[in-house]
């Protein structure tokens, strides 16, 4: 097999996981495309691990140890959008601006965004 | 002879050091303070004047800046000229000081106004000992400063706040070309020395020395109140009338003249210069002479008519006639004096300084009135007084200079400028003189007179007695050839009627150091004299309460405003420069300071705008930092 | 005597720091202010008195240890006749700030932190004069900026002083960066920082560009620090700001870094850039003396018309004196630049002080609020703010004279490469300026000092009746306290020195003017 | 980056010495890798597309799957499995979990997407772009011999991750033991805070 089949299908991947990671604004799916971006990359572990005929087979461990992280992350991550939810109401990524500089949101944003975070506190 | 004339300056100034200092604390020394040591000055300068033997100069100096190129020196030259002329400022210096210790007996702030009278004498006589033009300017600026703190004796008033600025302003706006003059002289002569600069022209004159002269008039103009700059010394009689004796009449405004003379041989060899000077001093002369026709305020008359007797000196050297200027300077500053103190007695007696207020003053103190007639007499020109000759010497100068001529003489239009401008200003001299006589010492007080404030002081009185001697006397030693032009010599320092002179090494033709009154020129001043005189006395008889100034009809006014020139001023150059003022202070603050907030407003503007992209999103960051990352990569890889 | 310099130069830095670390209370701090300063004054007195006069221009006491060697830096020292005056006045001034803080001082902290802060100043001031590596004098450069700043932000007027102090720190910075760089370029050119070195090679290994470059960026950063027009508008605001004592030292003693460094440091050892640049740097002063006095001038009349503000754009004013002189190339020009820095630091430094006590005293200093009548509410105050006035419009015979008067020389006679018409044109602008200058600080004499007087001196007794004693008005004025003994004791030096060299420049010249020469390569 | 990536085209020269038949005539492993690929990458196209969020899940699943078996074919049989365990099995009913305990609507929702959807698609057509062009000039000729190894095989695996790799192998249990526990501390909530807990 020509090794470019599995990087191609590794790099379309990849780009369609970023595309997930940069414009959705569900944070429940924005982590299905980080799993999605992670998976480009096993892709392209094993492929060079059966490629290079690694006797130590330190792709295929790799791929292994993601997957094993990406299962622990997810755990963690969901946790975090679930605790966001419990606090704010929403999972919208686009809403969780309190890194904002001051003064940088525009203004009718700002003021949907202490809207909806006022339920919010009152729920947690 | 040259450590007297540096002693001479010297003690003055000490005087005005310690007064200025310890004076407050000390009020009761400050009168020895201001009359001793210049009375000691008085008999160093007189010593050094007669020790010096006809002709000849004596120069002795130390370096004052060792820069190189130019070395500017403190050095004494005494010669006839400066050693006359400061026996005369030391004498007047120490008389209006004895006369102000009793006219300022009860100002508090008497022991200051000493120390500045001191301060100037000393600056005076630097200015008439001094060899060298930068240290010449040294004193010729403090000159300019006492006068303005003098004049500003009465701060509290604004007219006297005013005209002291305007006063130092006016001379040192003559100073600037005067400045830029020395420098093109001592450049030119290559030494800032009056010695090297006077021989260093060649006989045929040079550039430099007539650029140099030229510009040099500006401060001639400045300090001797001559036209264009004339304005500032009729407003300078704020000051208490002492001041204006030694300041502005006999010694401080004679200053331009002085120089003048000093430099002669350099503005000898410029006739450019001369032309000027003559057109400066023919339009001084009458002019200033119909102003104080026209003036209501005793001083005012008398500080527009030595306004007009300044003229007589600088047209006198524009005409050639070095030594009769001198010696019309040396008389004026006696007469002059002699009627600014008797001024100072008749206010003081009438209680006001306005003519239209005066009248009958001649019994009241008739010493003053005696004092004052010869002072007006030599003022006019009535032929046995001190000023009929000296005057007469000037014209008799022009005369010489219109008519004969010759190789070294200026050329002849100065010579009829001046006669023409001279005999047309003794008849007005006349007028204005007679005028003043009449109104303030005949007929009816036209105002009952003030309380008596007592007798007047004697040390106000003696003053006016020593100083009627020479207004009256000194008028012969221009008789004589052998006394005032042998003891002046040249500008060279040879003297007139040694081996020298005769022959033929002196610097201007014989004729010029003949300061006999001639017979053209005197007939024609003495017959403009009486018919001036004659139709003042005339107009009087007819009215003697009405002002005989009315003739004037509707040139009165502007005359007494001096044709408004102050006004031309202000609107040509005050306002201009108040506008220009204004102007930069807005730029300053608006445009060059508007770059540097601009510069700070940018960079917070700049930062402004990269916060606004922190606006929270972190798939903007996230966006950002991979297109960022991206752009790198395509860029590493396409240079590769 | 080399230790001497080095002693004079590191105790008020020990002092200043060791004030800052031990909790002393304020009366003995500002008494170990005065004493150390006083040292310093001390010793350098006895550097100007073991100076060799007749070999003015070489180096003298000079230190010259490798400091960092890999970098090329050098722990290098000296004195010449340029430089000793300008030590002189620097310990001189800061002595006379250091006694007049036992008077009163504006609230802002304590008398122990302004002491510290004006010893720490002292001590870059007097390296910054001393030093003779282009590194070494950068570094003692900037450290004076930081005790200025806080002297300023602290101790400033309320509402005024942290802008102020900011553009302040923020301006000169800029100008110290853009004269880092044009070290370092003369480095990597020449391969020395070494200032004397540099001096003697004359530019040689810099090709024109690269001089011309060079100069630049050394003669902006300078430049700002002289101030030069059109970069001087941090000036005024930290002078109006700034404390009596602060602006005394920024007027008399930090501004004449900015001058020392173009004689000692740009025109030397970049003549080629700086023959380009003259006329410019010329026609910048020349501009700066003019636009400087029409400011004050229109101050005098406007209602935010400051005392402090005028005199900060009467420096402006004489600074452009300073570089006329030098851009003239001469030596007669840049010794009148030496003769005004000196003049100026003791002329300004007197008015400041002036100032400081009228503002003390009235409460304000604006020209409309102070009053007026100064010569009848503290007599001896008012003699003494004439006297500085007049000394400052350059009246001859005073310190402010011979600068002006050598500059002037200069600019009608600059060197052969220069053109000749144009400073002519300056030289007529320079002495307009004269002028303008002289009609402003007369103006400020009016306005602050006359006025109507005491009731009890009014001209009433004197017996002169002329014009002018009709309609003087009596309206009583409040006395203010005169002249204390703390200020005699701060004053007089000034006043003294601005006499004695006015009536002697050779005392100063003789110093000068062989070091001058050298610079110039022994010609001119 | 530069020498990375030439050292890696050296690389890819000396290994594909051992050549390969070309690209105009695939293998049936090829085809089927392909045709499973092209399945893979539209399904994931419509996970980050669809407007249904938990369509969005069940094509998580179906990509996952198809992955899967892209390991098989790349005869990495054991990753094959795991796959399916872990991600099929664990990861995706996590997710689904997720969004029901996050109330996610079901159905379609216009909110999904977030308004910056044309810069995203720039950033990530570019990226994309960019990797291809790296890859395919780096690998075009590079051949994956698939026919006699076993190296994919369970027991090839485990015994090269229980004896090379058993230390991070355990250090990783630990990492997940921290995750569960962090999970836990998380999903709980501020229990203190408000004293009920959740």
């Amino acid at each position: 097999m020509h090794l470019v089949y599995p990087l191609v299908l590794a790099v379309l991947l990849f780009g369609i996981g970023l595309y997930g990671v940069l414009a959705r604004r569900n944070a429940v799916l924005v982590l299905m495309s980080v799993e999605l971006m992670l998976n480009a990359v096993n892709v392209n572990l094993v492929a060079f691990d059966m490629w290079l005929r690694d006797t130590l087979h330190a792709g295929q461990a790799l791929t292994l140890f993601v997957i094993t992280i990406a299962a622990a992350e997810i755990g963690l991550g969901l946790a975090i959008v679930l605790m966001i939810f419990r606090n704010r109401a929403t999972s919208d990524v686009s809403a969780l601006r309190d890194l904002a500089e001051p003064g940088a949101v525009p203004r009718a944003r700002r003021r949907l965004r202490t809207a909806r975070t006022r339920p919010g506190s009152e729920a947690a | 002879m040259t450590t007297a004339a540096a002693l001479a300056t010297g003690l003055p100034f000490l005087a005005a050091v310690l007064g200025l200092a310890f004076g407050r604390r000390f009020p009761a020394a400050a009168r020895a303070l201001a009359t001793l040591p210049l009375a000691a000055s008085v008999l160093l300068t007189w010593a050094v004047a007669v020790r010096h033997d006809s002709g000849g100069v004596t120069e002795h100096g130390t370096e004052l800046t060792p820069t190189g190129a130019l070395d500017i020196t403190l050095s004494m030259r005494v010669d006839g000229l400066s050693a006359i002329v400061a026996a005369l400022v030391a004498t007047v210096a120490l008389l209006v000081q004895v006369y102000s210790a009793a006219y300022m007996r009860k100002d508090p702030r008497y022991s200051s106004y000493a120390a500045l009278i001191s301060l100037f004498s000393a600056a005076m006589l630097l200015v008439v000992y001094t060899g060298d033009l930068i240290v010449l300017l040294v004193g010729w600026e403090v000159m300019g400063v006492c006068s303005y703190f003098l004049i500003g004796h009465y701060w509290e008033t604004e007219v006297a706040r005013a005209a002291a600025v305007k006063a130092f302003l006016v001379t040192k706006l003559g100073d600037v070309p005067f400045l830029i003059g020395v420098l093109v002289l001592g450049v030119g002569a290559g030494s800032f020395r009056i010695g090297a600069i006077v021989d260093g022209v060649p006989p045929g004159g040079a550039g430099w020395a007539t650029a140099g002269t030229l510009l040099m008039l500006g401060g001639v103009a400045g300090k001797s109140a001559q036209v264009p700059l004339q304005t500032w010394l009729p407003d300078a009689m704020t000051g208490p009338t002492p001041v204006s004796a030694l300041i502005h009449a006999a010694t401080m405004v004679a200053a331009g003249a002085y120089v003048v003379a000093r430099l002669y041989p350099v503005f000898l060899a410029s006739d450019a210069t001369l032309v000027v000077l003559a057109v400066m001093a023919a339009l001084t002369m009458v002019s200033s002479a119909l102003f104080a026709f026209a003036q209501d305020d005793l001083k005012r008359v008398l500080a527009w008519s030595t306004v007009s007797q300044l003229a007589y000196m600088t047209g006198g050297l524009a005409a050639g006639g070095r030594d009769a200027a001198v010696f019309h300077l040396l008389t004026h500053g006696a007469f002059k004096a002699l009627l600014f103190l008797a001024a100072g007695v008749v206010i003081h007696l009438a209680g006001t300084g306005r003519i239209s207020d005066m009248g009958g003053l001649r019994r009241r103190e008739p010493l003053v009135f005696w004092t004052m007639t010869a002072g007006l007499g030599a003022l006019v020109g009535v032929p046995p007084l001190s000023g009929f000759f000296s005057k007469e010497a000037v014209l008799g100068a022009a005369e010489h200079t219109a008519i004969d001529g010759g190789a070294g003489a200026p050329p002849a239009v100065t010579g009829w400028l001046v006669i023409v401008a001279g005999v047309l200003t003794a008849g007005l001299t006349a007028a204005y003189a007679t005028r003043l006589w009449l109104r303030v010492f005949f007929g009816e007080a036209r105002k009952p007179a003030p309380e008596p404030h007592g007798p007047t002081p004697v040390l106000m009185l003696w003053p006016l007695a020593v100083l009627t001697v020479p207004t009256v006397l000194l008028g012969v030693i221009g008789l004589n050839e052998s006394w005032l032009p042998a003891w002046l010599g040249d500008a060279d320092g040879r003297a007139y009627g040694s081996a020298d002179a005769a022959n033929g090494l002196l610097l201007q033709a014989p004729a010029y150091y003949d300061l006999a009154p001639r017979l053209g020129t005197s007939l024609a001043a003495v017959a403009l004299l009486a018919l001036g005189a004659g139709a003042v006395y005339a107009l009087w008889r007819r009215d003697p309460a009405a002002d005989p100034a009315r003739v004037l009809g509707r040139l009165r006014g502007p005359a007494e405003r001096g044709f408004d020139v102050d006004r031309l001023y202000d609107a040509v150059v005050v306002r201009p420069v108040w506008l220009a003022a204004r102007a930069t202070r807005f730029v300053d603050r608006v445009v060059i300071d508007g770059y540097v907030h601009a510069a700070a407003q940018g960079t917070w503007l700049a930062g402004g705008g990269v916060r606004r992209s922190q606006n929270g999103n972190v798939q903007v960051y996230l966006a950002g930092v991979l297109a960022g990352f991206v752009v790198l990569a395509v860029t590493v890889a396409v240079r590769a | 005597m080399s230790v001497v310099l080095i002693v004079a130069i590191v105790l008020p830095l020990i002092a200043g720091s060791a004030l800052i670390a031990f909790p002393v209370d304020d009366r003995r701090a500002r008494y170990a202010g005065v004493a150390v300063t006083g040292a310093v004054l001390g010793l350098t007195v006895v550097l100007a008195g073991a100076f060799d006069r007749d070999d003015a221009r070489t180096m003298q006491f000079e230190t010259d240890r490798a400091w960092a060697s890999s970098l090329g830096l050098r722990f290098h020292l000296g004195v010449d006749g340029i430089s000793l005056p300008l030590i002189v006045l620097t310990a001189l001034l800061t002595f006379l700030v250091a006694v007049h803080s036992l008077g009163k001082l504006p609230d802002g902290g304590s008398a122990r932190a302004y002491v510290a802060l004006v010893l720490v100043l002292e001590a870059g001031v007097l390296g910054t004069f001393a030093a003779l590596d282009l590194i070494l004098f950068f570094l003692a450069f900037e450290v004076v900026l930081v005790p200025m700043y806080f002297l300023i932000a602290r101790w400033g007027t309320p509402g005024e002083r942290g802008p102020a102090a900011f553009k302040f720190i923020l301006y000169t910075l800029l100008g110290s960066a853009l004269m880092l760089l044009g070290f370092l370029l003369v480095q990597a050119h020449t391969g020395t920082f070494d200032i004397t070195e540099l001096a003697a090679r004359g530019g040689d290994g810099m090709s024109r560009g690269v001089q011309i470059t060079a100069f630049l960026a050394i003669g902006l950063g300078l430049a700002v620090k002289v101030p030069m027009w059109p970069l001087h508008t941090w000036l005024p605001d930290a002078h109006t700001a700034a404390p009596t004592g602060g602006s005394v030292l920024l007027a008399g003693v930090l501004l004449k870094m900015g001058t020392y460094g173009l004689v000692r440091i740009a025109v030397p050892a970049l003549p080629q850039g700086a023959e380009e640049f003259a006329p410019y740097l010329g026609a910048f002063g020349a501009v700066g003396i003019v636009y400087g006095s029409l400011v004050c001038l229109a101050l005098l009349r406007s209602p935010d018309g400051d005392l402090k503000r005028i005199i900060a754009y009467s420096s402006v004013g004489h600074m452009g004196f300073a570089l006329l002189g030098i851009a003239t190339l001469t030596a007669q020009g840049i010794n009148g630049a030496l003769f005004v820095n000196i003049g100026h630091g003791l002329i300004t430094g007197l008015l400041f002080f002036l100032a400081g006590a009228v503002k003390e005293r009235s409460g304000t200093a604006l020209l409309g609020r102070i009053g007026g009548s100064l010569y009848a509410r503290a007599p001896r105050l008012g003699g003494l703010l004439a006297f500085a006035a007049v000394a400052g419009l350059g009246l001859p015979g005073l310190a402010g004279f011979w600068g002006e008067l050598l500059a002037m020389y200069g600019a009608y006679h600059p060197a052969d490469e220069l053109s000749r018409g144009l400073f002519l044109v300056l030289l007529v602008a320079a002495a307009l300026g004269t002028v303008l200058t002289a009609a402003y600080m007369l103006g400020i004499v009016r306005a602050v000092c006359g006025g109507p007087g005491l009731a009890a001196s009014g001209t009433s007794e004197t017996d002169d009746v002329g014009p002018m004693a009709e309609g003087a008005p009596l309206v009583r004025v409040d006395p203010l306290p005169d002249v204390g003994r703390v200020d005699v004791v701060a004053w007089a030096p000034l006043v003294a020195f601005t006499v004695v060299l006015g009536l002697w420049p050779a005392t100063l010249l003789a110093v000068t003017d062989p070091a001058v020469r050298a610079l110039l390569g022994g010609g001119a | 980056m530069t020498a990375g990536l030439a050292a890696a085209t050296v690389a890819a020269a000396d290994l594909s010495g051992r050549g390969g038949p070309g690209f105009l005539s695939p293998t049936g492993a090829e085809v089927a890798f392909v045709l499973i690929g092209l399945v893979v990458l539209g399904s994931a196209l419509l996970v980050v597309t669809t407007s249904q969020i938990v369509h969005a899940a069940l094509w998580l699943v179906v990509t996952l799957g198809g992955l899967a078996a892209e390991y098989l074919l790349l005869t990495a049989e054991f990753i094959a499995w795991v796959q399916v365990l872990i991600y099929i099995g664990a990861v995706v009913v996590l997710l689904l979990f997720g969004l029901m305990l996050t109330r996610a609507p079901i159905g379609r929702s216009t909110e999904l997407d977030s308004l910056k959807r044309w810069p995203a698609v720039l950033v990530a057509v570019g990226a994309t772009a960019t990797l291809l062009t790296v890859v395919v000039d780096a690998f075009h000729s590079a051949y994956l011999d698939l026919g006699k190894t076993d190296d994919g095989s369970a027991r090839v695996t485990g015994e090269s991750l229980f004896r090379v790799w058993v230390l991070p192998f355990e250090v990783l249990s630990v990492l997940l033991l921290a995750a569960l526990i962090g999970a836990i501390v998380l999903s709980r909530g501020r229990a203190d805070a408000d004293g009920k807990g959740r």
